[in-house]
């Protein structure tokens, strides 16, 4: 029997229209997922089964009810995971997993039985000590992540919405996750999940809808569920599949590093380790979240100081560089895209031009600081061609673009630097394949041209046929680092919890070169 | 075409939107107050009317860009007072009165940096901090000035008339008749509005203000823009607290009380909003001019201080609502 | 359990410390102080206050910033609208007046609430509007200082007897706040004050939230009102505005932080006692005529110094690995 | 039960058209001894001192009336507090000096209803508190000044004749609440009805201090186009009001002259500008007053009276600038003041007292 039904939802919001003709019919006990490009209107679609965005036309019946508000859908026994994670960090983690379970004058229970299933269920998510005293900023993302799950499962939700936030959780994390929402399944609750992880997806939803600019243009069942047939309805233009990034000749060039990095501990004290990178190369770095690869790829940013050993870059004269700061890297064109636009990206507050021009401002003004508006013109649109970003003025607010889309600005912005090395922190967090897709293709053209590109993802999967070398981070430390044809799930997988032998890294460096300089054997 | 059109729409649905409804209440403000108001359209009036908003413009200016950034100052009345009695003092002894003026100046950015580094540490007390920091400097100020004189609170010297003249309300311009001061808030608007539009500093101002971190990742140093928009802030209010003393002809800690909330209210009047990252001097100036037109209104209507307060406090809420009402939450998540 | 205890007196420290050496000074410099006439005296003389930062705490813990700006003229609008409201129509029985000073503060403590929820204005400067309408509405109602408290009401002045009614509201005042406290309202009003939007998604009433948080101050604001009016025994427009800024003072000495979902009313208290003590210190040196400014130095000494203080401790919070 | 009829008639003129918020009752301090002394202890809790008029009367207080009570053993030490015209401030500072031990306090110019309920915990400390400048209500107080009503009264007539008994006139006030301040408004406006033609078209608070008169009037003739006749000023703000006449570039209209020397310099250099002059509240002269007034009752003289009052002295013009040397300034911030001998003396003052001695001459027995 049915527990959700929407039709012919639409929503807009001011100029934009979130929806146009959204529909789905979900039951109970069953896993219903929720896919689309950026910006074709998932969340809408949940919030408005959450009662958080109320539809413009369309009938909602959400158990027999059309919640206004997030109380009234909680009362109903609707339970939301935001995209965002929704916590109070100066609160305790305990205040957090029983946020709003009181009434205004009742509690629901005791402090301390509070405290003891916050433990308790949090110990079983996230497998780590927990003390429900904690304050939430004290604590990682991934838990944080936990907790959120925490409170919308111990509401007990007849119907329980997951809009796949942007923090990632790691992999066995994501197993734990799906168990837990099978287990739900079985106890009869319907699921619906918003999510990009397609190939994930596949594995265990029961059903499918499938969301093209606000409109509802599929519904697949288990049995035709495959990526291709999602991603044949999800964008009328990409039809290939995420690891179907074909392979162009890398630049072949001088066999010395562009940039090295040398006895990098994480921690003072730590066993230090290096890396480095050749120009035309791409290295993708993996690890389980909190293994360090993301300190690490800031540290190479310059953005972050490395508690031990140092990190230098070869600059146009041949001589080395040594990466302390920003202003470092930025000397020597190192450009950094984060994967968390809303935090460490974009401006809200400015226009489209304006995020993809505060960059350049000290390129294009003069000795006074006054700024060739000009000029920043030109290089944005070769840019916003070259990344075909869909906008509809270049003054818009930045945020009338699809999370996608802003992305991309961010992407162009760090090519109009005309870098030599970039350092993607999980830029395709939450985008579209479409955009992956094009997002490859451009990198690999960059690394053609004879740059570098450190590329890291919370998606394996993004490394297959992309990167020339997959470096895995296990417990602080670079753990493993594979080439190639031996990139593959099992390896990488298997190096992020610490198996297989440890490679030595000085002997991994010395196959590593030739396979470096004479890439086309691999390639033909 | 339709690109104009849509720059065009791009210009109304964004910031200038506040900048918009302010200018047309000024408008219409004038044009019903010369209406109603016998004298009001004299040059006499529109000599003081200028005359008193570039004071308040001044002490306006720094509040501006502080809030631009996400922050606020409070100690601005301070400052103009402890100026004011300073600069009066320093007058009374044998110190050179350009060198008096530059120590002052001094001293205002000096304790303009300070309130930039303490309320940098202490993100989100800037209110608080700053007010702390008034009340000690204007303590310090009139305790320090009444070891001078046995006179507290008011210090007594003799002006320099080229000094008064510059913001006195019968001060000449190169002959013309309105003071020097009036012309020097003209073309510093000028200069500002400028410099945040078209510098690398200006926009720096919104990206810190939008977002710190995102800010950081471009290499502007948040601490920098911060600490620097309140060295200006410093600045400018002890420039006004010194322009002030000009003005009246004897030094009074009070002068500065008046513009505690006056200043914040021509910022938000004007369409700053107190989170940062929007509005602008161009806005604040509308804001001022709003405030001033409407104090000469209603002192021409015969209302009393109490009646006009009150009339602000009307102004605020409804032109606030007008712009800058925050989304519903609902949109928020 | 014990650990909470600690963050709690850990963050109380500052003004605790404060008030205890200042208290020392006091006991030093003005021993009259601690005789029961001196307490007396004492509390008679920093009730307002006290009830004044006291009101503004709630406001300040349901965030968005929320500092009520208007706090000091509207204890002068119940004062002299007491006086020459009341006074005109020769009311003057206590249930009445106190009913009257409550009710005038909660009124206008929901406007305020219904404008920063509906019009969805920030607090501070929807409450700086209310600074400027209510310090002119109340120089309207009563131009100069002046007119009678019933007498009931002025004879609070006398503080002589420190058991007397102006202590007992504040220690009525206290045990309301233990109440709130206690409800998981109040819980409600600190989580939406940590973070509004995750109040809002995990359902809670965040409209409901606030207007309490607002009708709660409203209750300490009325009752500051009629401390006030009893000390002076009369009508004063402008005696309430200059609360404005010694309340948020006495707030954040007392370690509640501007930025929402923090802190307590006994913090508030303590700032409150610690200005008192401050003044009764320096009162006690023949300071002459900069008397005045040795007060406004040493407040905003206190005030930047204790920020500083916060600001250590603050990052000494615990952290996971 | 006004104990003026119990005054000899000279002294009682004084009284006449007195502000009836003026407590004129017989004073509680008929047959009264302090708790100690002499030498006593004088506190002076102050409420405002940003203004010259206040330094004025605090230097005679502590440099000029100190030493002489000192050397003839009667007052051992003055203690100031000031309160930046906070009431509980000042309330708080008053009973601090009660508890301090001192035995008569002098307040100055304040709100009248405030802090009679300090004034009585005072009286049972027995601790006398005078109000000089103003009054208080309390039946418990006692004070001593000019007749302000009177002297807004007669200041007012004067002026509005000077400028012709016509036009649009400005009330420069003290400070709004203070009780000389409001008295003298009263007596003011009272003047005021008498002349139709005349009218007054503004009002503005100067705090008694020349800076403020300035800015304020400045502010008020700046946003007020309309044409101004003549300026009524309480005291120690007229050359502040002048000095914001002659920027605003008008022609300098009539203005209430008491006692500041700025613009009485302004009147020596433009002898037709004004005819006469005022005192009805030279500083240190009216401190004076106070303090004498407060030995007085310490010895036990017993005040008839609880407001000791001075009728209004008037100056013609080129009396009241003759001391004024020739290269005087405008921007003098001295006063012109008669002295307690010509403004207030001893034989005057000992009207107001049961059994009256000159302070300096009284032995206690
Ligand atoms: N609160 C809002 N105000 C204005 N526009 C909005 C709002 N929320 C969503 N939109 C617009 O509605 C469209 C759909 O947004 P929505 O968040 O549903 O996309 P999405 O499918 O969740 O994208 P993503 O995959 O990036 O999460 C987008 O173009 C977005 O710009
Ligand atoms: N309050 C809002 N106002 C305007 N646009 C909004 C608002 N909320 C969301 N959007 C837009 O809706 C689009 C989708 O919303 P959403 O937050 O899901 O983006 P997103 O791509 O999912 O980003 P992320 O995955 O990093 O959260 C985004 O482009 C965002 O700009
Ligand atoms: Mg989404
Ligand atoms: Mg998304």
């Amino acid at each position: 029997m049915t527990a959700i039904s929407v039709r012919n939802i639409s929503k807009n919001f001011g100029e934009t229209r979130a929806l146009r003709d959204a529909s789905l019919e979900a039951s109970f006990a069953e896993i219903h997922a929720i896919v689309g490009e950026n910006g074709s209107g998932k969340s809408t679609l949940a919030k408005i089964i959450s009662g958080i965005v109320l539809a413009d036309g369309g009938d909602v019946d959400v158990l027999g009810h059309r919640p206004n508000s997030p109380t009234e859908a909680i009362a109903i026994g609707v339970s939301t995971i935001f995209q965002e994670m929704m916590l109070a960090e100066s609160l305790t983690i305990w205040e957090n997993v029983f946020a709003g379970s009181d009434s205004f004058w009742k509690r629901s229970s005791s402090v301390a039985e509070k405290k003891r299933q916050t433990k308790e269920i949090l110990e079983r998510l996230a497998d780590c000590p927990i003390d429900p005293d904690w304050p939430v900023s004290a604590v990682p993302l991934s838990v944080k992540q936990w907790i959120v799950i925490s409170r919308a499962l111990l509401q007990k939700p007849k119907v329980l919405v997951f809009d796949e936030s942007s923090a990632a959780l790691d992999l066995d994390a994501t197993s734990r996750l799906h168990h837990e929402m099978l287990e739900l399944k079985a106890s009869g609750t319907a699921v619906i999940i918003v999510t990009h992880r397609i190939a994930e997806l596949v594995k265990f939803a029961d059903q499918a809808t499938v969301l093209r600019d606000g409109v509802t243009v599929g519904k697949i069942g288990r049995e035709e569920m495959t990526e291709e047939n999602l991603l044949r309805l999800m964008s009328a233009t990409t039809g290939h599949s995420a690891r179907a990034a074909s392979k162009e000749p890398v630049f072949v060039g001088e066999r010395h590093p562009l940039l090295e990095a040398s006895n990098i501990g994480l921690t003072d004290g730590a066993q230090g380790f290096d890396f480095n990178l050749h120009p035309g190369q791409i290295v993708g770095i993996a690890g389980l979240d909190g293994a360090g690869q993301a300190e690490f790829v800031r540290i190479l940013a310059g953005i972050d100081k490395a508690p031990q050993g140092r990190v230098t870059v070869r600059d146009d004269t041949g001589m080395m560089q040594a990466i302390s700061n920003l202003s470092d890297a930025e000397a020597n064109r190192i450009a950094y895209v984060s994967g968390d636009r809303k935090k460490e990206g974009i401006f809200a507050n400015l226009s489209i031009m304006e995020n993809f021009g505060l960059a350049l401002y000290g390129r294009h003004s003069n000795a006074a600081g006054v700024i060739d508006q000009k000029a920043l013109r030109e290089v944005f649109d070769r840019e916003k061609d070259r990344l075909s970003i869909k906008f509809g003025h270049r003054q818009d607010k930045i945020t009338t673009l699809s999370g996608g889309n802003q992305q991309k600005v961010l992407i162009a912005r760090a090519f109009a630097l005309a870098p030599r090395i970039i350092i993607l922190n999980d830029p395709a967090r939450g985008v579209d394949i479409g955009t992956k897709q094009d997002l490859y293709t451009h990198l690999r053209a960059f690394a053609a041209g004879g740059g570098a590109v450190i590329y890291l993802s919370t998606e394996i999967e993004e490394f297959f046929n992309f990167a020339d070398r997959a470096d895995v981070f296990f417990e602080g430390h670079l753990f493993a680092s594979f080439e190639q044809d031996r990139i593959g799930e099992e390896s990488i997988l298997g190096a992020m919890f610490g198996q297989s032998e440890p490679v030595d890294m000085s002997e991994a460096l010395e196959q590593e070169l030739p396979s470096n300089i004479q890439p086309q054997a691999t390639a033909s | 075409m339709s690109a104009r059109k849509t720059s065009a729409k791009a210009f109304l649905q964004s910031d200038n939107k506040s900048l918009i409804i302010g200018i047309a209440l000024l408008i219409v403000l004038t044009l019903v107050a010369s209406l109603s108001v016998e004298g009001f359209a004299s040059t006499n009036n529109a000599r003081s009317i200028l005359l008193l908003a570039s004071f308040l413009g001044l002490a306006a200016l720094g509040q501006t860009l502080v809030a631009t950034v996400g922050g606020l100052d409070l100690s601005i009345p301070f400052m103009i007072g402890a100026s004011n009695i300073l600069l009066a003092y320093l007058f009374g002894t044998s110190v050179p009165p350009v060198l008096g003026i530059a120590i002052i100046a001094l001293l205002g950015a000096s304790i303009g940096t300070l309130n930039g580094i303490l309320s940098y540490r202490l993100q989100g007390q800037a209110l608080i901090l700053t007010l702390g920091v008034g009340f000690s400097l204007v303590g310090a100020a009139q305790i320090f000035t009444t070891f001078g004189s046995q006179y507290s609170g008011t210090v007594f010297s003799q002006v320099p008339a080229w000094f008064s003249n510059i913001s006195a309300i019968n001060g000449k311009t190169f002959g013309m008749p309105f003071p020097p001061v009036v012309l020097i808030w003209a073309g510093l608007c000028v200069f500002l509005i400028l410099c945040i539009h078209r510098s690398r500093a200006g926009r720096a101002l919104y990206a810190v203000g939008g977002n710190r971190t995102a800010a950081a990742l471009l290499s502007i140093s948040e601490f920098k823009v911060w600490v620097g928009t309140y060295m200006i802030s410093g600045l400018t209010a002890s420039i006004t607290g010194m322009l002030l003393l000009g003005f009246s002809g004897g030094g009074f800690v009070g002068v500065g009380d008046a513009y505690l909330f006056t200043t914040v209210a021509a910022v938000v009047v004007g369409g700053t909003s107190l989170l940062g990252g929007s509005g602008g001097y161009g806005a604040t100036v509308v804001g001022v001019l709003v405030l001033q037109v409407l104090t000469s209104f209603l002192v021409g209507l015969g209302l009393n201080y109490a009646a006009q307060q009150t009339v602000f406090g009307l102004l605020i809420l409804p032109m606030v609502a007008l712009y800058a009402r925050a989304p519903h939450i609902r949109y928020q998540i | 359990m014990n650990r909470r205890l600690l963050n709690h007196l850990n963050d109380l420290a500052v003004p605790l410390g404060l008030v205890v050496i200042l208290g020392i000074l006091a006991a030093i410099r003005a021993p009259q102080t601690f005789t029961y006439v001196g307490l007396a005296g004492a509390v008679l003389v920093a009730a307002p206050l006290i009830l004044a930062a006291m009101a503004i705490t709630p406001i300040a813990i349901a965030g968005r910033g929320g500092v009520d700006l208007s706090i000091g003229p509207m204890i002068g609008f119940v004062n002299v609208t007491i006086v020459v409201w009341l006074g005109g129509l020769e009311i003057s029985n206590p249930v009445a007046v106190f009913a009257f000073a409550i009710g005038m503060a909660c009124l206008w403590q929901l406007l305020l609430a219904l404008i920063i929820i509906y019009v969805r204005i920030s607090p501070i400067i929807a409450s700086l509007a209310g600074y400027m309408i209510l310090q002119g509405v109340n120089l309207v109602i009563l131009p100069r200082p002046g007119g009678f408290a019933p007498d009931w009401l002025g004879d609070w002045g006398w503080g002589t007897e420190l058991l007397g009614p102006v202590l007992y509201i504040l220690i009525a005042a206290c045990v309301l706040w233990y109440l709130f406290q206690t409800t998981p309202m109040f819980q409600h009003i600190r989580l939406m004050g940590a973070d509004e939007r995750t109040a809002y998604t995990s359902g809670v009433n965040i409209v409901a939230a606030r207007i309490m948080a607002h009708l709660v101050a409203g209750v300490f604001a009325g009752l500051a009102a009629l401390c006030l009016t009893g000390m002076i025994g009369s009508g004063d427009p402008s005696q309430g505005n200059t609360l404005t800024l010694q309340a948020i003072t006495a707030l954040v000495l007392g370690g509640t932080s501007l930025s929402g979902g923090r802190g307590g009313v006994t913090g508030s208290i303590l700032g409150a006692i610690a200005m008192y003590l401050v003044f009764v210190v320096l009162s006690s040196f023949n300071f002459g005529a900069i008397s005045g400014y040795m007060i406004q130095l040493s407040y905003g000494l206190m005030l930047v110094i204790s920020l500083l203080i916060s600001l250590l401790t603050s990052q000494a919070k615990p952290r996971m690995a | 039960e006004s104990a003026i009829s119990e005054l000899p008639a000279d002294t009682a003129k004084a009284y006449e058209g007195v502000d009836d918020g003026q407590p004129i009752g017989q004073s509680a301090y008929r047959d009264w001894t302090p708790r100690s002394g002499p030498p006593w202890t004088i506190g002076y809790a102050s409420s405002y001192a940003g203004n010259t008029w206040r330094a004025e009367g605090l230097k005679r207080l502590t440099e000029e009336m100190l030493p002489v009570y000192k050397e003839a053993g009667l007052i051992d030490e003055v203690i100031v507090t000031q309160s930046d015209l906070n009431d509980s401030r000042q309330i708080q500072q008053m009973r601090q000096l009660v508890d301090q031990g001192v035995d008569a306090i002098i307040v100055c110019c304040s709100n009248p209803v405030a802090l009679n309920k300090a004034v009585e915990y005072a009286y049972d400390k027995g601790v006398v508190v005078f109000s000089y400048s103003g009054y208080l209500t309390s039946e418990k107080a006692l004070n001593a000044s000019s007749n302000y009503t009177l002297g807004g009264y007669e200041i007012a007539k004067a002026l509005i004749e000077e400028a012709g008994g016509e036009g649009n006139f400005l009330l420069v006030s003290g400070i709004a609440g203070a009780a000389s301040s409001e008295s003298f408004d009263t007596g003011a406006k009272r003047a005021l009805e008498e002349f139709p033609e005349a009218k007054l078209v503004g009002q503005v608070w100067g705090n008694w201090t020349d800076q403020v008169a300035q800015t304020e009037v400045q502010k008020f003739l700046a946003t007020n186009p309309t044409q101004i006749d003549g300026i009524i000023a309480q005291g120690s703000q007229e050359t502040g009001v002048l000095k914001a006449v002659l920027q605003s570039g008008r022609e300098v209209m009539p203005i209430s002259l008491a006692g500041s020397a700025g613009a009485a310099c302004y009147l020596k250099n433009h002898p037709e500008w004004m005819s006469h002059a005022f005192q009805i509240w030279p500083p240190g002269d009216e401190m004076e007053l106070g303090i004498n007034s407060v030995v007085r009752t310490l010895q036990n003289q017993g005040p008839i009276i609880q407001s000791i009052l001075r009728g209004v002295y008037r100056v013609p013009a080129e009396d009241y600038v003759a001391e004024l040397s020739d290269d005087c300034s405008i921007d003098s911030t001295d006063y012109i003041q008669p002295g307690i001998d010509v403004w207030f003396p001893n034989e005057v003052a000992s009207t107001y007292f049961l059994r009256p001695v000159d302070p300096l001459e009284w032995k206690a027995e």
